[in-house]
């Protein structure tokens, strides 16, 4: 086997040394009755590297992807440019092999990445702190609720209807085994109904959950918000999903979130059929203390010289066990490195002309649409809800497009298992080519 | 050489990145949202941002660049060939929401790893959703709920976790509404039987048992134990980390395990990358099976299928269904040894800790007699005599060329050093590692101690203020 | 620009620095009569990076590849395994950024690599000495018979008809504007006439240079031509093609080569549509200093360490100008970077695998061969000529062939155009598998 | 760390890599040549391999790690994109051989990089063959050499080479069966009319020249020098070497140079590799088209073909059409810049040259005065009083985390240093690289000159004795 290097003369000569016959008398301990024979298992017989190579290359080809595609899908997933640089350098074995910081004589370049990484999420995001990364931005959600809970000692968690139906989900199977009560507050509209999110807050509430731009791509103030959190004395939770939109619009930081969770997916990381991704957590300064996850922090080594450690570990569970607040034991360490190559590489500059593509993309697409399809109202980013006469007609479209090599947006019922069957939940990206767009509305022809 | 941050670059960006995509107006509702002051995000031209992080890299200790004895933690090679596979374009450029029939091979992918996963581990029904070990304890604790709930036992939520267990244990049952109740392990390091029973009763969730333990011991009482928690109406919930001392050899699932996660990251080879991804799938018998989080990977006569929903599934625990990049890599280094040899990782795992006990335990306290599993645990007792420390022995295996064990875990022995070797190391690494670690034991003995206390001096930093960083947190940059 | 840190800022600073007003100031020693228009050239408009991935995307995807086919085209380039650790190492940028070792301190990287990679050359063509790369094999076959003119000072070279073709024609071009007569042997069959070779030398015979196993796969005894070799005191210079082949048959260093040269493109290196690929030269130890090439050799430093450094280069040109004997000046680095690596991964146990893999495939081929196709006679190591009843067989062959995927062969006429258009120069590698082979002959049924 | 040789790793080969193909038997006759002793090739398990090369690679200085001011050499920043393109499976993985039906997309852009290199040279055809900067002078020549044939001119075998030029000109020439014979420089390191004159005769096939020349400085008399030889019945080479001053600015073709090598990997970015693969395309002018080599890239309407044969070809040089992949990196440089940018390389090279040049000049000898273009020319002069000559400095840059500039070279002046900062340099980078020099220009006026004569210290390895490696060289490991 070409990842062991023991050849037969080595375990024999290692097994001598310690006086044992053979390698199955290292197994006298786990009772006979559960020892298996060689070769019992039904997985597959082994491959050569050649044979696994051609075997996922097989697999790729059955499906088809969003290089040689137009591609229109969104909803917490997105096809923006990936450099060949951040590729290159989570690739190389020091980062890619390396294990967590622990040790932070011999990993200072995780640990100043994951510091980097940081500061850029903060500055984005307009938050006082960042984290190293949660799993991604569902479960970051979850967590938001949960960390609101332990600031304000209150248990109620509000969460609008607009906000993203996973993160919504995966928040409320998450709080549906701990004391408390989480509401989660119908939209009507493709948007953010903030008159309803407020009266729905009480003063056991602990926070209130709102996605900016929303599920459904959709910008607004949240100046009410703040007030009205402030005067419940509960925290705003801000989620969000593509957060190359803080490029352009006001962050959350700006828009007064007290904490701001989301997906860091649109830094640099593949879509991946949906992981790995990059959960982003990020708080104000004063809550800093309660935030969930592995944290980077500076400091000096012996000699006095710069470097960086993980700290606030008296939160991790390894120390406090039974009183530990989160159960969060990683983080996604290569995906921190490949967001902050990313932003390097790309600068303001960069990311702002990211955002204004993304941005003209949907604007161009909108303001093409014919008569018998609507887009929803107010303001979008790079995401919207496309809605047809029928079922049937947005079906016959989408089959155009397929047909065209389009990939025209999610069904979105597929996701929000609420919604009715004539609407399409549509994104896009800098890689969105005006040829693209033409191709999608000459596709619409067929939904009339 | 010294590397300064990102943002002590001392010009402004360069012109950015040329882009490709659509160059128009946006609409005057989206501008009246516009970004008052930029995020003021440092660019730099690509020469200067490959160099920033290729000279970053080399300050880190990676499994390419060494041994990595970390107990535990399973830190093996991660093959080249996996990294090439998953960047395919039709599977890393491809989207969750895309219709199903044009992911039939990723899907068909997953659908394996989930059936391999199954029979390694004796219990068929598998989630691949979990994002990391911690995660698929939880995910695995709310299936056992899930079932007690259904019974009507909604009383139980007492889980019992040893004293030696891993620190997610107690954290995952608190996040799934349970309390935990710890066992003090009997003399030998093991799970002391009379202690299990005298905490059994009609309250009892689960138990959450690692096995090898933490101490590398495996726990012959295994069939004894799990029996106990049955017949106390209870569950056997497997903390997979340490996997790698069984995988081809013996399967949890026909020892009386009912829920077990799997950390892919650690067994099946997928990159650590200096913290994550990492991946958690949970295996589960047929008790459990009807409670598996959505979506599910099914198979439907030829054709593969994300299921959303179902009405006994705890639910979705992730946004998608998992870290599939990484556990497409499992697959591949599962696809690599077969069922002709896959049993040959378990014993050449268990075979270099032995080794490594055997040349190490004349000179180290060894806490617990007997054989280990994939990891061996050893003790400062012997030197703490010379006033040397886990820590200073730790600090100096990293001048010596090598990352530290992992130390002062499991809690239950003072000054532990849990050293886990993989099967992926040579006998020469190993004997190279070991003649360190007599080079400090010798160095102890001659009173010759100076250097442990000021390790480490060789790499790019010396030991870090901890203190400092956690009393006054700076975790972003603020210019100067 | 991407590529360019510098902002017009940064320009205008450092202009001011050396009270210079304009960019084009520092031009002004170029006449204006050669300064061209910015933007005046005809080459395409400036890609952004998705771009060029597009671009470049679209053209591969316009060629056919040997992933997805069956292949037997050889004729001195082999579709052979490329491990993935191979890409990895020659990607690393300490590798593939790295210039030629002139300074060896902070290049011991790479010449460890040359100096193993040296090693395990000598090792495997059974030579005593090997430099650290030609361009590829038809140049270094010139370059040996260069060498042996200059070691025997003697200027006749006798080529066998049954070298690679090209190697003969590059050689022969090398050779027509120097002094000295260059003879070509004709050969009759597809193998090599060792008595008519032995017959064309002379006492003014600087070398006599055969190919083992030939061009068209044969392999034969070389010991009657080192017999005649010594006889006229001439050098005998051994080419090959797939030096894979040596982990299964007698090296040319057993068979009593003076000088071996030729491709070492089968040792991790993809064919890439002929470049870059690896040339080798070795040779006694008695002429290593006529060896043309950078040389790697082992020394000590000042502390007494082990190290490595070019060497022998007062051979080099930059240091002797008018009496270089060669003007070779570069290698091919990195292709010594990664043989090494497959080599290392490889060891005599995977190299005698490739090499039986490969051998079995022709054999298994050759055995089921239908009685209208014949395979010329005697031992061949992975490669041989088939010949077909006419041209139109042949071709009516290959169509089939292409339809099932399979590249057959090349036509022998494309290679070498005195060949007859009936004939199909077919090689096998460890990437054959027998179902390949079952294609193969069932194409062939058209060829009656 | 240490890393030992393959050959000492001090145990057998592990079982070999697992391998596809066919298993069989092999013919008697071929059973008949066995291989009588293994190869002795030393096999390692992939994770040994890894961490073999991985930390040799360590050892090195590349321009991922640090600044490479490289007079001549023009090491600037290679791209990742283009990495990533060559090797798409329909670029890797196709054969010379193939059906030219099947190959249409790689000829499409091997076509298109002949066109562009004939357009930024101004010689508008090219061929793509050689294989580095010396094959192509070699080429270029034989085409000079056939022309002249082709008119009768057999005689004409003489090649006027300055002495400031590269080491190859000669010896190509040498090899094309040509005589040189070589002009000095004038006062000023450029070419001397007169001198020129007196060598020009009916014997002269070329002037070989570099423009910028080796001191870094523009021929100024480039048309006058053109005129010169073409009166005189010859032709003008340009070596190539330089042409990263002119790129988008002027063109060689315009001046009256008849064919011109290009180097790939100096102008456009294709990487050094450690000392190659390098790719030296030939561009030539209408007289010289006639006389390309074989094969030829052509178009025929919207087919693109390979040509094997031409009856006034000079014939093949090379095994197969070029350094494909090389090329096709090139084309991937230029493509990131277009006709809009092209020019900014040759503009931001000789801003940094000049802006190096400005800082240095006071504190270092400069031989020639004037405006640099793309490197500058300094010598060690003011610092041979102090007892520190050019090699000195060359190495303490070392410890002061710099590659040396190109020492020595060019041999008209005494103790030369020629520095090439390239346009991927920023003016960060510039000015940390000027201060090190003016620390040890420092240095060696306070007397403080140890350091100098110790560098390196910092590396791997320090000075190495080059004389005993020439004098009993060791090209091949022994076992002991």
């Amino acid at each position: 086997m070409r990842f062991l290097p023991h050849t037969d003369t080595d375990r024999k000569a290692m097994l001598e040394t310690m006086g044992v016959s053979t390698l199955r008398d290292l197994f006298t301990d786990i009772p006979a009755e559960f020892q298996i024979d060689k070769g019992s298992l039904e997985i597959a017989s082994t491959l050569s590297e050649a044979g696994i190579v051609r075997k996922f290359t097989r697999a790729s080809e059955k499906n088809r992807n969003a290089t040689n595609s137009a591609y229109f899908l969104g909803g917490g997933t997105y096809h923006h440019f990936v450099p060949a640089v951040v590729d290159y350098v989570i690739s190389r074995g020091e980062f890619l092999t390396a294990y967590t910081p622990y040790q932070p004589e011999i990993s200072q370049g995780t640990l100043q990445a994951l510091f980097e990484f940081q500061t850029m999420i903060a500055r984005l995001t307009g938050m006082d702190v960042s984290n190293a990364s949660m799993y991604e931005a569902a479960t970051a959600t979850a967590e938001a609720a949960l960390m609101a809970r332990r600031v304000t000692r209150k248990t109620r968690v509000v969460m609008a209807g607009s906000v993203n139906p996973r993160y919504r989900s995966v928040t409320a199977n998450y709080l549906s085994r701990l004391d408390g009560e989480y509401v989660e507050v119908d939209m009507g509209a493709f948007g953010t109904d903030l008159e309803k999110v407020i009266a729905a807050i009480d003063a056991t509430t602990a926070c209130v959950i709102v996605q900016y731009p929303d599920f459904y791509g959709s910008v607004y103030d949240l100046a009410p918000l703040r007030a009205a959190c402030d005067a419940a004395k509960c925290l705003m939770v801000v989620a969000f999903s593509d957060i190359s939109a803080f490029a352009l619009i006001e962050s959350p930081g700006a828009m007064g979130a007290d904490i701001a969770v989301g997906s860091g997916q649109s830094l640099g990381i593949p879509m991946g059929f949906g992981g790995p991704h990059l959960g982003l957590f990020t708080c104000k300064q004063k809550y800093l203390r309660q935030m969930p996850g592995r944290v980077c922090g500076l400091t000096t080594d012996v000699n006095g010289k710069r470097g960086f450690v993980l700290t606030l570990s008296t939160r991790e569970q390894h120390i406090r066990r039974e009183k530990a607040t989160s159960n969060i034991c990683s983080n996604q360490g290569l995906m921190c490195t490949a967001a902050a190559t990313y932003m390097a590489l790309m600068g303001d500059a960069g990311l702002e002309k990211v955002a204004m593509h993304s941005a003209a993309a949907l604007q161009s697409l909108i303001s093409q649409l014919p008569a018998h399809v609507s887009a929803a109202s107010g303001a979008r980013y790079n995401e919207t809800v496309l809605s047809f006469v029928d079922n049937a007609a947005r079906d016959r479209f989408l089959a155009a497009a397929r047909e065209k090599d389009i990939f025209a947006g999610i069904p979105l019922e597929q996701v929000d298992p609420a919604a009715e069957t004539n609407h399409l939940l549509v994104a896009t990206t800098e890689m969105v080519e005006e040829a693209d767009i033409t191709g999608f509305l000459s596709a619409l022809e067929v939904a009339k | 050489h010294e590397e300064p941050l990102l943002f002590e670059h001392a010009h402004e960006a360069p012109e950015s990145l040329n882009l490709p995509g659509v160059v128009g107006p946006i609409s005057d509702a989206l501008k009246s949202f516009a970004r008052k002051k930029p995020a003021n995000i440092p660019g730099l031209s690509e020469p200067e941002t490959v160099r920033h992080f290729v000279r970053m890299s080399q300050w880190n200790h990676g499994i390419e660049t060494g041994f990595y004895p970390l107990g535990s933690c399973t830190m093996k090679y991660n093959p080249r060939v996996n990294e090439q596979v998953v960047r395919l374009p039709g599977l890393a450029h491809i989207h969750p929401d895309q219709p199903e029939d044009t992911t039939q091979g990723v899907l068909e992918l997953l659908y394996e790893t989930q059936q391999w996963l199954g029979d390694i581990s004796g219990l068929p029904h598998v989630t691949l959703q979990p994002a990391a070990g911690a995660h698929g304890e939880l995910v695995g604790l709310m299936m056992i709920r899930a079932c007690l709930d259904a019974r009507g036992e909604t009383n139980r939520r007492k889980v019992l976790v040893p004293d030696s267990a891993h620190g997610t244990n107690p954290a995952s049952a608190a996040l799934c509404g349970m309390q935990t109740v710890e066992l003090k392990s009997g003399a030998d390091g093991r799970i002391d039987l009379d202690e299990l029973k005298a905490h059994l009763d009609g309250d009892t969730a689960a138990l959450m048992m690692t096995n090898p333990n933490t101490a590398g011991a495996f726990e012959s009482d295994i069939k004894e134990i799990c029996q106990l928690v049955h017949d106390a109406g209870g569950m056997v919930y497997g903390d997979g980390a340490n996997l790698n001392a069984l995988v081809g050899v013996a399967r949890p699932g026909d020892m009386g395990i009912d829920c077990l996660h799997i950390n892919v990251h650690k067994t099946f080879s997928t990159p650590h990358g200096g913290g994550g991804p990492g991946g958690g799938p949970v295996a589960v018998n047929e008790t459990l099976a009807p409670y598996l989080p959505v979506p599910r990977i099914e198979k439907h006569e030829d054709r593969y299928a994300l299921v959303h929903s179902d009405d006994n599934s705890i639910g979705p625990v992730l946004g998608s269904a998992g870290q599939i990049g990484v556990l497409l890599r499992a697959n591949a280094y599962i696809s690599a040894f077969g069922r002709e040899h896959l049993h040959q990782i378990a014993e050449d795992a268990v075979l270099n800790a032995n080794y490594v006990l055997h040349r190490l335990k004349d000179r180290y306290h060894v806490p617990f007699a007997g054989l280990c599993k994939h990891e061996c645990l050893l003790t400062d007792e012997y030197q703490n005599s010379h006033g040397v420390k886990t820590l200073d022995i730790a600090k100096r295996l990293i001048d010596l060329g090598f990352h530290p064990m992992t130390v002062y875990f499991p809690l239950i022995v003072h000054g532990a050093m849990l050293i886990e070797p993989t099967e992926t190391e040579s006998r020469e690494t190993l004997d190279a590692f070991c003649d360190a670690m007599l080079e400090i034991a010798d160095a102890c003995e001659a009173g010759d101690t100076d250097m442990l206390h000021e390790a480490p001096v060789k790499p790019f930093r010396r030991r870090l203020d901890e203190t400092k960083a956690a009393r006054s947190p700076v975790l972003v940059w603020q210019e100067q």
